[in-house]
């Protein structure tokens, strides 16, 4: 049973389509992340299933329950905003315990909750402040513990990091993995544009674009096979290297030929038979290509060299157009020096020039 | 920079003196007054017409609310640009710019036209302040009439009362038919001039004159005057429940549509009856309330004055104006349409209305006479009566006793 | 119980909190046009029908006439021009005297919020306190400064008066929305060798758009109805519309025509209502960029 | 312009930073002169003039003798007076909570996603165009018993209704009241529905979410929010009510007797119709001096403390 499903769902504003019959399953305990670039319609994704927001047609269900009609609050989710949205003029616990108190729970279950949740968060001395006497981080620790109250079998996170600065971002960022490790059955739904959140929190990413499902699946699937130019060029950082080209036939099967690069295609795993001569666009990871003395591809030379401490990004070019290399040494690190690269041909991804999508 | 602006400044002042001086030139006068509704503009443009006749150019500059008017002309006259000649009601709202030589005397021109024998002798004592005329009075009003309506008199088979007790019992009965016996816009202003026609028909003109005009307590703490405010008191009885804050015309307008049978006002209020329709002595008439007799009529009324000048030229623009203000056709004709009755009683005014023709024949007797509140006393002094007695009328739970005391306080106080 | 499987948007029933909400709105906007109604009513009643006295009832005679005459006809004094005689002259005084107090105030507000100068605040805190005294208070003492400078009764005067008592609320309301204008952007122009005046007019007022209608609205308003200053400092020749109006509605003994009274005051209004209707959206959004530091 | 330099500062910086101080911001000071003079001689001018005729006994024109505090005395043996202070104390307490009251229930009502939402906005907002010499004409003939609301209730068929608060010397102040808001309650509302806009829609979503029902939030979280607007409102509203004068006069007249007599129409008619400048003045002196006192320690503290944001 999934905990949250998403059923042929179209969410409409007025004339504008949204969503036209978008399904999406999430299992019980799993934390799924829904990645994209603005605009790419992961927010309203997630505000349907909060019930914020009217679907016009489809079904949601959470729990087992169809929750179509329900309002937020019986859907028994709880849920973290980009902005805090931290009610102003209430203190930390009034702003935690608000929810349960319209709720009528009896006071001692508040007490209990409340303070279950701010010590899980460690804002057990921040209780009695304001909202505005906090920091950034301790805000979105308030928010969360507001969620945490709700003692809520679905959490939802809409960018809650976003508005932190670089430090406190990991910070949190952590904490909520771990938060997610503790309570165990909770199943966590977090919408965000940063595939590095995407890639450490999630158990499965849904990659959104232009309110299209782009790939479901593990941070590695994503990471190893993305389904199209989109995903590839999207996850990881620094970016895949894209090289247009056509597949030849060759003498061990097909090969990829873009000017005078040519790359035997052995051990790659299309999903379909190619036939050759189509164009082609090969994505490498910076860190699948290696520098050597003598490699697949010659006649490198290094533009530019960025140490980033435990690896360096370096940047070469040959005729063809330039290349980012991530290598974990200081090997080959001047610039203007020659130098020639190396592929592992099973960790490269291949996609159709004209549709994007991965062969 | 400075200097620029002092430079367009005196450019501007120039201009200024160069264009006053222009405009006596061509004869022009520039006329400040309140007459601003359709009967009074109609009044005061047969002013404006005769003195376009005699070669002159009348400049309008009419400004509703005599309070409105009034600092409009004086803050200019302060600020040295004063127009030609400006409105005043008839008593001693221009003490002070007399004593300021602001204005100037015409007492030449009074000594000629003999103003002191074809006027009121209380209208040339409210004109002359040191024995010199300062003001040119225009016309009278009679403040204290009673209008009533002769069809609801003529179907309850009742007779206007002649006496103050005689109201009460009259309008007891019409009460009790249903209609509204005195129709009051219940305004301070208002309130206060019913009063005032109480105080001078019950009490009578010389405790009128006490009251107002020497401020004799031993006159406010007679029993002649307790008897007059308790009798005052009695009428907030045969007043309509609606009467609060209502306009004086939207009162009037009651006795026109039959719904009251009587209203207490000056003779202006006769432009309402004449724009819905109505003739005196047909559908509505007028009387006076007092002891009986012709009645004492309380006479006010508007006066011009002249900023002092000068200007020669300007000297004589206002010589012209005072020629025709006076001039027996433009006083008929310009009283008919105002409402009010020509100041010199040389007159023939036999072609005005009946109401007219009673004030006139009525102040051909002297001791008819009786000087309105304006001219007794300052508007300050008024002003504080009028206090006291709008929370008497609107109290009725006040004494008379506690009425005198507040006037009795006001007379100490007011300057 | 659902008899019928959820699905798609919520059913949209008639709620009570709905029909409660509209119900509100409505009564709220009957009792807000109910003075509007009685004047209109009024305005297209003959006299004779006035007097009677049914002040809600539709017009059993319906005339226009007391609009054409009070827009043309009706006397005010000798002239019998209507009310239209003002209307120029209101105009020619509303827009140097809204765009100068307006420019003041903008540039008093950036002087102020942007830019340190020794006592400006303690200026400011007069000023404001200023704006809490009833104007009648100034008026011989202005006259009489006014007389001495000799432009006292000109087009000129007039607007120096409205600019002087435009200053409070105008200075508060850009001095409050510059104050919400990020710093750095004036710290970057002036990096960037930017004066006083330059960063004035190629910075600031540029991003002054919001301000500047809720300013105009406040000013067109109060400057169209202003009747007293008009009166005071005008000069006869720039006598403003609301003193035509004024005389009209206002005399102490002649005999009043409301339909006309009624009819002169809606044209009087029909300039700033053309505003509202025509700035409605901007001026909410602008107040909310002012009013943040109230 | 000047260049950074690392060495100690010499002797002579400090006096250079202040002549360039002076220098940038002469500009400032200037453009700020204008108004400094007009707050010079008009405000403080104007004031101290005021101030000054009230110790005189200053008829129509002023004079400047001198009579000590007899105005005063006189001032305060005035009922009048007394009453007009009463009055504007029961009217500004009940017309700016009225008016924030109302207003915020019309901002709240026009934030429901309504229909014709510009429309209602344009006529809550419309009575602040209008002037009010005629509008209280009408308000006039609405309240009054024999002509309005009684009037048409009792021909209904509910002869025993009674509004009569007009004529009514206890309760004439309130028409004066209601009228009042009628006429601030739009702007009111345009400013706290700004305040509305502003606020954050994650804050709304929260709520929905937590189960908050709507009033509880627009009581709870909204309105605190509001605050600054709140504030501007109010003080836009107080400036009104130390002003009220037009409404008083066409309407009442400061009646039935002198229940609804105002400050601002003592002074006025003590001013321009009796001829008591003297008297006038002392009471727009003792007008100033109440809101200098209520205010200026709010306008202390502030404006002029807080140095705007650079401080």
């Amino acid at each position: 049973m999934s905990a949250v499903s998403v059923r042929d769902v179209t969410v409409a504003f007025e004339a504008f389509r949204v969503f036209d019959g978008l399904s999406l399953d999430i299992n019980e305990g799993e934390f799924i992340v829904l990645l994209g670039p603005s605009g790419c319609g992961k927010s309203t994704l997630l505000n349907a299933v909060a019930g914020l927001l009217d679907v016009s047609s489809g079904q949601i269900w959470i729990g087992g329950k169809n929750v179509t009609w329900e309002e937020p609050k019986d859907r028994g989710i709880a849920m973290v905003f980009q902005s805090y949205a931290l009610y102003p003029r209430m203190s930390v616990r009034e702003n935690m315990s608000f929810g349960l108190r319209m709720a009528k729970t009896p006071k001692p279950e508040i007490e209990k909750r409340v303070n279950q949740a701010a010590e899980t968060l460690q804002i057990t001395h921040l209780l009695d402040r304001r909202p505005d006497q906090l920091s950034g981080g301790q805000r979105q620790r308030v928010a969360i513990g507001r969620a945490l109250v709700r003692d809520a079998s679905v959490f939802l996170f809409d960018e809650p990091l976003s508005n932190l600065d670089a430090k406190l971002r990991n910070e949190l960022r952590v904490e909520i993995k771990r938060l997610h490790a503790r309570l165990g059955k909770t199943t966590m739904v977090y919408v965000t544009h940063d595939q590095i959140e995407a890639m450490t929190l999630a158990d499965r990413i849904v990659v959104l674009k232009e309110q299209k499902v782009q790939q479901i699946g593990s941070p590695d699937e994503i990471y190893r096979c993305p389904s199209n130019l989109f995903v590839a060029g999207f996850v990881g950082s620094p970016q895949m290297n894209f090289i247009k080209g056509r597949l030849k036939g060759g003498d061990n099967g097909l090969e990829f030929v873009s000017g005078k690069r040519r790359l035997p295609l052995v051990g790659y795993q299309f999903s379909q038979k190619q036939r050759a001569d189509g164009e082609v666009v090969l994505g490498i990871r910076p860190e699948h290509l290696t520098v050597a003395d003598v490699g697949t591809w010659s006649d490198f030379k290094i533009d530019v060299v960025e140490p980033m401490g435990a690896d360096t990004i370096v940047w070469c070019s040959d005729a063809e157009g330039s290349l980012q290399v991530r290598t974990n040494g200081c090997k080959g690190s001047a610039p203007g020096q020659h130098l020639a690269l190396g592929i592992d041909t099973t960790q490269v991804s291949l996609f159709a020039a004209n549709t994007g999508e991965r062969l | 920079m400075r200097l620029k602006t002092r430079v367009s400044a005196y450019t501007l002042s120039c201009a200024l003196i160069w264009s006053s001086g222009a405009l006596a030139q061509q004869q022009k006068a520039e006329v400040l007054h309140w007459w601003t509704s359709a009967g009074e503009s109609a009044a005061v443009k047969v002013f404006a017409d005769q003195f376009t006749k005699a070669g002159g150019t009348w400049v309008d500059n009419a400004i509703a609310g005599g309070v409105n008017a009034r600092a409009a002309g004086i803050n200019r006259m302060v600020g040295g640009n004063p127009p030609t000649m400006l409105q005043f009601n008839t008593g001693k709202q221009f003490d002070e710019l007399v004593t300021n030589d602001l204005l100037r005397d015409v007492d030449k021109q009074a000594q000629a036209g003999k103003w002191r024998d074809i006027m009121p002798k209380s209208i040339v004592e409210a004109s002359v302040r040191n024995g010199k005329f300062y003001a040119v009075p225009v016309n009278i009003h009679g403040q204290n009439w009673l209008f009533y309506n002769t069809k609801v008199f003529a179907d309850a088979g009742l007779e206007p009362p002649k006496t103050f007790p005689e109201l009460i019992a009259t309008g007891e009965k019409l009460k009790a038919k249903g209609i509204i016996p005195i129709a009051l816009g219940g305004q301070p202003t208002w309130e206060h001039n019913l009063f005032r026609a109480v105080l001078v028909g019950n009490g009578g003109a010389d405790l009128f004159r006490k009251f107002y005009g020497s401020r004799d307590q031993q006159a406010v703490k007679s029993p002649k005057f307790k008897e007059t405010v308790e009798l005052f008191g009695k009428l907030r009885g045969l007043v309509d429940p609606g009467s609060p804050g209502r306009n004086w015309n939207d009162a009037t307008a009651l006795v026109i549509t039959n719904k009251a049978a009587m209203h207490f006002n000056g003779d202006w209020a006769k432009g309402e009856f004449i724009a819905a329709g109505q003739t005196a002595g047909k559908e509505y008439g007028c009387t006076l309330v007092g002891d009986g007799s012709s009645g004492k009529l309380v006479i006010g009324g508007d006066v011009f004055v002249f900023p002092a000048s000068k200007d020669k030229a300007a000297l004589a623009v206002q010589d012209k104006l005072i020629e025709v203000l006076l001039d027996p056709a433009s006083q008929l004709e310009f009283n008919k349409k105002k409402g009010s009755i020509p100041v010199r009683l040389d007159v023939d005014v036999s072609s005005m209305d009946a109401c007219a023709e009673r004030s006139h024949a009525v102040l051909r007797d002297p001791s008819n006479q009786v000087e309105a509140m304006e001219l007794l006393s300052t508007p300050n002094f008024s002003g504080a009566i009028q206090d006291a007695v709008t929370q008497y009328w609107n109290n009725p739970n006040m004494s008379a006793d506690a009425f005198v005391e507040k006037v009795i306080g006001a007379m100490r106080d007011a300057s | 119980m659902n008899t019928i499987e959820p699905q798609g948007c919520r059913p949209r029933r008639l709620t009570v909190g709905r029909v409660g909400v509209y119900a509100f709105l409505l009564t709220a906007a009957l009792f807000i046009l109910l003075p509007l109604w009685i004047m209109i009513m009024t305005s297209l009643k003959p006299m004779d029908e006035i007097r009677l006295g049914n002040i809600v009832a539709l017009p059993t005679a319906l005339t226009f006439e007391a609009w054409s005459k009070a827009w043309s006809s009706a006397c005010t004094g000798l002239e019998c021009n209507g009310i239209s005689v003002g209307f120029w002259n209101s105009v020619r005084i509303l827009i140097p005297s809204v765009a100068l107090s307006i420019i003041v105030g903008a540039i008093n507000g950036y002087a102020l919020s942007f830019w340190r100068v020794k006592g400006a605040n303690v200026m400011f805190g007069v000023l404001l306190l200023g704006a809490f005294i009833p104007y009648q208070v100034f008026l011989y003492p202005l006259v009489r400064i006014f007389s001495m400078t000799g432009i006292y009764n000109s087009l000129l005067c007039i607007i120096l008066v409205h600019v002087i008592f435009g200053l409070p609320t105008m200075t508060l309301l850009f001095r409050n929305y510059y104050l919400g204008l990020p710093i750095e952007l004036f710290k970057a122009a002036r990096i960037d060798g930017g004066g006083f005046w330059s960063i004035f007019f190629r910075v600031i007022l540029p991003m002054s758009t919001p301000m500047l209608v809720v300013a105009t609205i406040l000013q067109v308003t109060g400057i169209w109805n202003d009747f007293i200053f008009g009166l005071t400092f005008a000069g006869r020749q720039n006598l403003p519309m609301t003193v035509q109006l004024n005389n009209i509605v206002h005399s102490t003994q002649g005999e009043r025509a409301y339909n006309v009274d009624m009819a002169a005051t809606m044209l009087a209004a029909l300039v700033p209502l053309v505003v509202y209707f025509v700035s409605g959206r901007w001026f909410v959004r602008g107040i909310a960029a002012g009013a943040v530091k109230g | 312009m000047d260049t950074i330099s690392i060495r100690a500062p010499s002797i002579s910086a400090p006096r250079a930073t202040v002549r360039h101080r002076i220098r940038t911001r002469l500009p400032a000071s200037l453009a700020l002169l204008p108004t400094a003079l007009v707050v010079l001689v008009v405000y403080i001018g104007c004031l101290l003039w005021t101030v000054r005729l009230s110790f005189t006994s200053s008829a129509l024109l002023p004079k400047l003798d001198w009579v000590g505090l007899a105005q005063y005395s006189r001032l305060f043996a005035n009922d009048r007076f007394l009453t007009s202070a009463e009055n504007i104390l029961i009217f500004g307490c009940l017309f700016i909570s009225g008016c924030l009251i109302l207003g915020f229930l019309l901002a709240v009502f026009i934030d429901q996603n309504v229909r014709g939402e510009s429309l209602f906005r344009t006529v809550f907002l419309y009575p602040y165009a209008m002037s009010f010499v005629v509008t209280g004409v009408a308000w006039q003939w609405f309240l009054n018993p024999g002509l309005g609301l009684q009037k048409l209730v009792r021909d209904m068929g509910f002869p025993n209704f009674t509004f009569d608060w007009l004529v009514n010397q206890d309760m004439a102040i309130y028409t004066i009241v209601i009228a009042g808001i009628w006429h601030g309650a739009g702007l009111t509302m345009a400013i706290l529905l700004a305040g509305l806009r502003g606020v954050d829609g994650d804050l709304w979503k929260a709520a929905r979410v937590d189960g908050i029902p709507t009033w509880r939030v627009y009581i709870s979280v909204v309105l605190p929010l509001l605050r600054p607007m709140i504030v501007t409102a109010t003080v836009l509203l107080a400036t009104g009510v130390v002003k009220l004068y037009d409404l008083v006069v066409a309407m009442t007249l400061g009646g039935p007797g002198i229940a609804t007599e105002v400050p601002a129409k003592f002074v006025m008619d003590h001013l321009f119709e009796r001829n008591n400048i003297a008297l006038g003045t002392a009471a727009a002196t003792i007008m100033l001096i109440a809101v200098v006192s209520v205010l200026a320690p709010w306008v202390y503290a502030r404006y002029i403390r807080s140095q705007g944001r650079l401080g």
